[in-house]
């Protein structure tokens, strides 16, 4: 056993020896990095998100090191932690959880590089960053205040559902209780009879509201928390024999969030009613600017807002062209 | 009269070391070859040449004249030649038809579909000439020890066998189950079949076979007709000297002090009103078949079945609702029939193994164990037991013998000095060396003061060591036998039951 | 007090069942809506994906292994039809998910029988190399999948929804398989048993990797009549998915250690666990309460087949006398 | 349990020349996990030099350590041959239990001098309790652990969420003391604390299973159930206190991530259950009972964590996280494989 540990030892001093030769050779100088860090990819918005960043990013030559949380908050503050290491020049993240993320901003205050939180302000404290806010709660009740008033004016009472996504994920939370604000202030033309969890699972989303169609067959109004969760939803309605245009009979008054193409699709379509949209563009370029801002020792408010907007098929015509969905969607579908 | 199986010459060598030196022996149809001999005198290697798992360096065998070289143990099946274990290679989660026929399922019509119709037809008719009236479609779980034994045979049968070798088959079965397997291999003798049986239990070989080899080292030591081969002379052929007994003389009497008193156990289907007792430094013999409840009586006294009613004292002191931990505690010690499975762990090394029952010997403050403490406990274990090894700390327990493994276990619990020691079959499957040093440490056991309760098959085993023998049969104490000598035939008829056995199992 | 364990026995026997007919009346008495046959036809499509995939779990159970990667399995064969087959007619894409199931089954059937490497590893590493796969191949996107697969969901086939035709054809292949073949009883011997298995000569390895392949091909069938439910997969399209499967199989009583069990078994626990989620559906539960009645429901079911197990050993001790009429 | 294979391999016929010789030792010995360590962390570090500077090390050693905890006590469990899913939820309800202890905006303690040491209490509690269900679940009901730890797994993680909901407007609970973020943060003699805390857990849990008489129980009971109740080993006892003490280790990992955060969220923890297994079973540990060390553990997380590090600081985007991570398992575990053949072998 004696032995043995000699000879370990004696062998990882001749690694170690020998890899930091190395390193001294392989050294990188020079160019900017800039950490981009995600909570996770699991929407066309982050995707699109991010791209949009690593693009701007690296046209004006920064280097980016990307990292993607997984919505594990604890793995988030070690991708900080190992971004500090790297001596990064400033950080852009979506973090996980707003109370949890503190300790990050402060670890990055100590090191002194900036922070940009992208769409998601973290929770009040001492530390400082900057953040991009869109605020989900007031743009999912606005969505999902033009929905009610189309309900309203039917003159009937429509039962509603609502696909709540992870319960565990702030947005989702503050989505559903936009949808709740929303339709509180309708009594007489809302009803919800259904609240269905997806664990923002596609699966468990489709049998959910299969199953809240099959309690409630007089479902009229739904909302979704998130748009990815569309094709689940046409596919449950189409079963249901509810797959129809706004103004036919058994149209069921369809509200979305996020703005995905998809949405601008289904709007354009006629088979959604309204979509709470995130300014995507106009966030990232808040982003950008932030980070390059305080990389050059400007100083930035603490809150950017994006006051985002409902889209609807009243304002559709004016508004598409802020909607980055409708963005993407055009490029993929030019003419 | 013409030779089923001739086997001349057989050599084998494993790294050098040569263990069969030009072994013969021939097996004629219609008769059974006892073949007998300690661990490592070569009958195992023999019967893996002869099943196809090895090739011999030297030696030819045929088969009804045609020179037979198996070169795996399919070539053995395809010739017709059937093995039954002692472990049986049955499948308890599938029925008996089904295990009859697992390696090569007749078709339906070609297609990939189990012909049903076919095996159950097929083994309706081997389980007949077997004697066993069970469906072919009951799993094998539901079966017996005895009855999974006859569905080896109809196995064997079943591929029409012309030479079945019995590898120590009686151990795990009650008497009456021995008695039925023995009228069955009759039967195959009577349908020309030749058998090859190899057991420890050499009245069960005299019982059965009309020939006998007995190899040593390697060697044919001797063979001829049973009738020319009583026990005896088998035994001194095996260890290579003769032996008048290999019961050591009983040194000390027995004490005055009771060390266990049972009263009055009982367990509904199990045991009715059991009671015995246990002086210091005697021996009592509990004698009776397999089923008679023997081993359920000592597992309930060491705590690892309940019982119903009863009580049970230890030196005096009352053992309630007894634990395996209450009773190690109390002083009671329990060689289990089971040695693989109970008695020992087959992957820790001796000195683990040595000091498993008493940690808390070799154990300082906050339960911390002192290794080197271990390692002297055990090697000083090692040579009181005369094991073969002294690399106690470095040896695991499933390379050694199993007659080093049971010393192993005796040692084991004789660290903790026990009043009472329950010794359920403790020679089981070991070779006569073995068997000899096992009565000698009981023997000293005794001189020491402990109490022993010997359970055994072998009622010669029990007459040559015990003070008192206790007879069991149906769960219930039928006799007891107070003084030497011990009337053999007595002591079998009680154990046998005055009550005709009913064959209850569930 | 024999015959009342008896009667407990006979009771516990049939715990499952019980138990699943209690759900029934406890979400029936909750809704009306629930006693519908629409709604057990719903129940029964939803099942079809999981019940699926537990089929093919339940081969790799029997033999005593387990697979983790079936729920990256599926992504990655989602993915790799959304992708590079979105103009092909449907069944050349059933066939391919089938192709790259049986590959994927393949490649964990290898490393398990030839390089030795435990099962809960090498399909633990897979369950992350092909979820790695899928989310390069996608770029983490939502895949979208064409109209022909889409309209797959709401087609019928003789009268029955195509998703419970599919679960139909694969239930009884894989009952037809286990039962009736000489493979399947192989199967359970080797789970039996593996050391006898080898002794009696029977082909253990290729036994316990056909299995895999087997898993790997009821993880592409299953995946694909999910995909035709929900119509588009993202990066976390079958996570965790392979709890869910063994949880339905083991509720139907097959056993982690091999050797017992049945595709039956498996697909009442596959159907009890979604019935459990649509009843919640149903009678719009709190959604905070999902987690906690389902595996309330789990628990308890195991543990009564525990008991059941205690009891059976104690009931099948042997006796060796007769005993006496209570 | 303290023989290696070394020493039964040291003598061989042909002697191959002393350096191949040592290495092949090394090979063998039972620091081959930290051996692929080495070579990993020699393999990467042109790619990422700064994996050897005293930043990232410290980091490494830092985020070892919530990991460390859970997977030691996953250990134990392992060894009696059972298995502990649910020590992901266990984190997770201990830490928003202990969270809503002592928060400032409404907790049961909050604002008192007892916050602090009633939350620890209270987590701790909270992981042996759970660890109790599972553990009485395992020896009473006879329920195999696989299943039992999923199912409390569900529960625990569903009611984690839930319970927020009753103590936080947000989805996590934060506005916890100072004093209980020095855990996380603060040094003595210059060493973090966590790391002190897991170190002193480790040892204690290699002394326990080394050198104890419940460690031999434990791997007795692991090995043979049966042989381990004849030989008086308190064999329902042992598999209750494995479970306990993964139930505790689970909860002290809370503790670190709580402080670390400063925030009790119901999901932390939520994705480390297949890293920890993962970490355990590279070790060396086996999933059928009878055979583990803490040692391996500590290498077996260690080998992990490296590997997560360098990926982080490449920068390498989650998908090549997935592949690569789930190709090294795979590596180690066939490199395990083909050293234990060789091991046979000679």
């Amino acid at each position: 056993m004696a032995l043995n540990r000699r000879d370990f030892t004696l062998a990882s001093l001749a690694a170690i020896a020998a890899s930091s030769g190395l390193t001294l050779a392989v050294k990188a100088q020079g160019t900017k990095t800039i950490a981009v860090l995600f909570d996770g990819l699991y929407s066309e918005f982050w995707v699109a998100g991010i791209q949009i960043i690593r693009d701007e990013l690296k046209k004006r030559g920064y280097e980016i090191m990307e990292a993607i949380s997984d919505q594990d908050d604890n793995k988030q503050f070690e991708q900080v932690r190992a971004a500090i290491a790297r001596k990064v020049d400033g950080i852009i993240i979506v973090q996980t959880d707003s109370n949890a993320v503190i300790p990050a901003i402060k670890a990055a205050n100590a090191a002194n590089i900036p922070m940009v939180h992208f769409n998601r302000p973290p929770a009040q404290s001492d530390a400082f960053s900057v953040a991009i806010q869109a605020d989900n709660q007031k743009i999912a009740r606005e969505a999902v205040d033009y929905a009610c008033t189309v309900a309203q004016k039917s003159g009937k009472k429509h039962q509603a559902a609502i696909l709540i996504g992870d319960l565990g994920d702030p947005n989702a939370i503050q989505r559903r209780d936009g949808f709740q604000e929303a339709v509180d202030k309708y009594p007489d033309a809302i009803e919800v009879v259904a609240k269905i969890p997806t664990e923002w699972n596609a699966d468990t989303a489709f049998a959910g509201l299969t199953n809240a169609l099959q309690a409630n067959p007089d479902i009229s109004f739904l909302f979704t928390s998130s748009d990815f969760l569309l094709p689940q939803i046409q596919q449950a309605l189409k079963t249901a024999d509810k797959w129809h245009k706004v103004g036919e009979d058994g149209h069921v008054i369809l509200t979305g969030f996020d703005g995905f193409p998809d949405a601008y699709a289904l709007m354009k379509d006629g088979y959604m009613d309204a979509c709470g949209v995130q300014n995507l563009f106009f966030e990232t370029q808040l982003a950008i600017q932030a980070i390059l801002d305080l990389g050059e020792g400007k100083k930035v408010e603490k809150l950017l807002l994006d006051p985002g907007f409902a889209i609807t098929q009243a304002n559709m015509n004016e508004k598409a062209s802020e909607m980055w969905g409708y963005v993407l969607w055009k490029e993929k579908n030019p003419g | 009269m013409s030779t089923l199986l001739e086997v001349s010459g057989l050599t084998k060598s494993f790294f050098g070391v040569t263990v069969l030196h030009g072994v013969d022996f021939v097996v004629r149809p219609g008769e059974a070859l006892g073949l007998v001999g300690e661990n490592g005198s070569g009958k195992s290697t023999s019967m893996n040449i002869l099943g196809g798992v090895h090739r011999p360096e030297a030696g030819t065998m045929r088969l009804d004249g045609q020179a037979y070289a198996p070169q795996n143990p399919k070539d053995a099946i395809s010739a017709g030649i059937a093995f039954i274990h002692q472990e049986l290679n049955l499948f308890p989660n599938l029925s008996v038809e089904e295990n009859l026929f697992v390696d090569a399922f007749p078709r339906w019509n070609g297609l990939p579909f189990i012909d049903r119709r076919a095996i159950r037809a097929q083994t309706e008719a081997v389980l007949h000439e077997v004697d066993l009236d069970i469906r072919p479609s009951t799993p094998v779980a539901r079966l017996s020890q005895g009855e999974r034994q006859l569905v080896e045979i109809a196995k064997a049968l079943s591929r029409k066998a012309r030479l079945i070798i019995f590898d120590e088959p009686t151990t795990s079965l009650t008497r009456p189950e021995v008695d039925r397997l023995f009228g069955i291999i009759a039967k195959l003798k009577a349908r020309g079949i030749g058998i090859i049986y190899i057991s420890h239990a050499l009245e069960d070989v005299l019982a059965v076979c009309d020939s006998i080899a007995v190899l040593r080292d390697g060697h044919l030591a001797g063979a001829g007709p049973a009738s020319e081969m009583p026990i005896g002379r088998m035994i001194s052929l095996m260890v290579g000297r003769s032996i008048d007994t290999i019961y050591p003389d009983r040194q000390t009497a027995p004490g005055k002090q009771v060390v266990l008193a049972v009263e009055a156990l009982s367990q509904p289907g199990v045991a009715e009103k059991i009671s015995l007792e246990v002086r210091a430094g005697e021996i009592v013999g509990l004698a009776g078949l397999m089923g008679s409840g023997r081993s359920e009586l000592a597992r309930m006294i060491f705590g690892l079945d309940r019982f119903a009613s009863g009580t049970i004292r230890v030196n005096g002191q009352p053992l309630d609702d007894p634990t395996p931990e209450k009773a190690i505690e109390a002083g009671i010690a329990f060689l289990t029939e089971d040695r693989r499975g109970e008695g020992l762990l087959m992957d820790f090394t001796i000195a683990e193994n040595t000091v498993i029952a008493s940690l808390d010997s070799v154990a300082g403050p906050l339960g911390i164990l002192d290794n080197k403490r271990i390692a002297s406990v055990s090697r000083e274990m090692g040579r009181s037991m005369h094991l073969s090894t002294d690399k106690v700390e470095e040896t695991r327990v499933k390379h050694l013998s199993g007659g080093n493994q049971q010393k192993v276990v005796i040692g084991k619990w004789l660290r903790r000095e026990p009043t009472l020691f329950i010794l359920d079959e403790p020679t089981r499957g070991i070779d006569v060396g073995a068997k000899q040093e096992v009565y000698r440490i009981i023997n000293a056991l005794t001189a020491r003061g402990s109490g022993v309760l010997l359970i055994s098959s072998e009622i010669e085993e029990l007459i040559g060591l015990s003070d008192r023998i206790l007879t069991i049969s149906r769960g219930e104490i039928v006799a007891e036998f107070n003084n030497r000598p011990f009337d053999r035939e007595a002591i079998m008829a009680a154990a046998t039951g005055q009550r005709a056995w009913e064959g209850a199992s569930a | 007090m024999k015959i009342g364990s008896r009667a407990l026995l006979l009771i516990l026997q049939n715990a499952p069942v019980i138990l699943f007919l209690v759900l029934l009346v406890v979400f029936g008495l909750m809704s009306d809506r629930f006693f519908a046959f629409n709604n057990f036809r719903n129940i029964i499509i939803q099942a079809a994906p999981i019940a699926i995939l537990a089929i093919g779990m339940t081969f790799v159970l029997l033999t005593g292994q387990i697979d983790l990667s079936v729920g990256s399995s599926m992504y990655l064969t989602a993915c790799v039809v959304a992708l590079y087959m979105p103009d092909m007619p449907w069944p050349a894409s059933l066939f391919a998910v089938i192709a790259l199931g049986a590959l994927i089954g393949a490649v964990n059937g290898f490393a398990v029988t030839r390089l030795g490497i435990v099962s809960f590893i090498v399909t633990l590493a897979m369950l992350f190399v092909l979820r790695g796969i899928g989310m390069w191949l996608s770029n983490t996107r939502t895949l979208m999948f064409p109209d022909q697969i889409l309209t797959l969901n709401r087609a019928t086939v003789l009268g029955i929804p195509s998703a419970i035709f599919a679960f139909l054809v694969v239930f009884l292949c894989a009952w037809a398989l286990l039962t009736q073949t000489p493979f399947g009883r192989q199967v359970y011997a080797v789970g039996g048993d593996p050391d006898s298995a080898r002794k009696a000569g029977l082909p253990v390895s290729r036994i316990v990797f056909l299995c895999f392949v087997l898993a790997g091909i009821c993880a592409g069938i299953g995946g694909f009549v999910s995909i035709t439910q929900i119509g588009a997969v993202g990066p976390k399209y079958g996570d965790q998915v392979e709890f869910a499967a063994i949880a339905a199989a083991v509720l139907g009583g097959v056993s982690l250690f091999g050797g017992r069990g049945s595709v039956g078994g498996t697909v009442f626990g596959a159907i009890l666990i979604k019935t459990v989620q649509n009843g919640l559906n149903i009678i719009n539960a709190d959604p905070y309460v999902y987690p906690l009645v389902t595996a309330a429901i789990i628990f308890l079911a195991v543990a009564i087949d525990g008991t059941r197990t205690r009891i059976i050993e104690r009931l099948e001790r042997r006796t060796i006398r007769p005993l006496q009429a209570v | 349990m303290t023989i290696t294979p070394v020493a039964e391999t040291a003598t061989g016929a042909t002697q191959p020349p002393s350096v191949l010789r040592r290495l092949g030792r090394l090979m063998l010995s039972e620091y081959f996990v930290l051996v692929l360590c080495v070579a990993y962390v020699l393999a990467i570090a042109p790619f990422v030099p700064e994996i050897l500077s005293w930043e990232v090390a410290s980091n490494i050693l830092s985020d070892m350590m919530p990991l460390l905890v859970v997977a030691i006590g996953q250990t134990f469990v392992l060894i009696i041959a059972g298995i502990d899913l649910s020590v992901t939820a266990i984190v997770s309800m201990s830490a928003v239990v202990g969270a809503s202890v002592m928060t400032g905006t409404g907790g049961y303690l909050g604002d008192t001098a007892f916050a602090v040491p009633g939350a620890v209490l209270a987590m701790l509690f909270t992981g042996l309790v759970i660890g109790a269900i599972n553990g009485f679940s395992v020896i009473r009901l006879n329920m195999p652990s696989f299943i039992v730890t999923l199912a409390t797994r569900m529960f625990f993680a569903g009611a984690a969420v839930w319970y927020v909901t009753f103590h936080s407007t947000s989805s996590s609970i934060a506005n916890l003391p100072e004093s209980f973020a020095e855990f996380a943060t603060g040094h003595l003699f210059g060493i973090p604390l966590t790391v002190i805390a897991a170190g002193l857990i480790a040892v204690v849990a290699h002394v326990v299973l080394s050198r104890t008489r419940f460690g031999r129980a434990v791997y007795a009971v692991g090995a043979n159930p049966r042989a381990a109740r004849v030989s008086g080993i308190p064999v329902e006892r042992t598999i209750l206190f494995c479970f306990l003490i993964s139930g505790v280790c689970a909860s002290v990992a809370a503790t670190i991530y709580v402080s670390r955060m400063q925030t009790g969220s119901p999901i932390v923890g939520e994705n480390i259950l297949l890293d920890v297994i993962g970490a355990v079973v590279i070790g060396g540990t086996s999933l059928f009972g009878g055979k583990g060390k803490i040692v391996w553990t500590v290498f077996g997380v260690l080998f992990l964590l490296l590997l997560d590090t360098s990926m982080k600081l490449l920068g390498a985007s989650l998908f090549a996280i997935y592949i690569i991570k789930g190709g090294v398992i795979l590596l180690a575990a066939l490199v395990d494989v083909a050293r234990n053949r060789w091991l046979v072998g000679r």
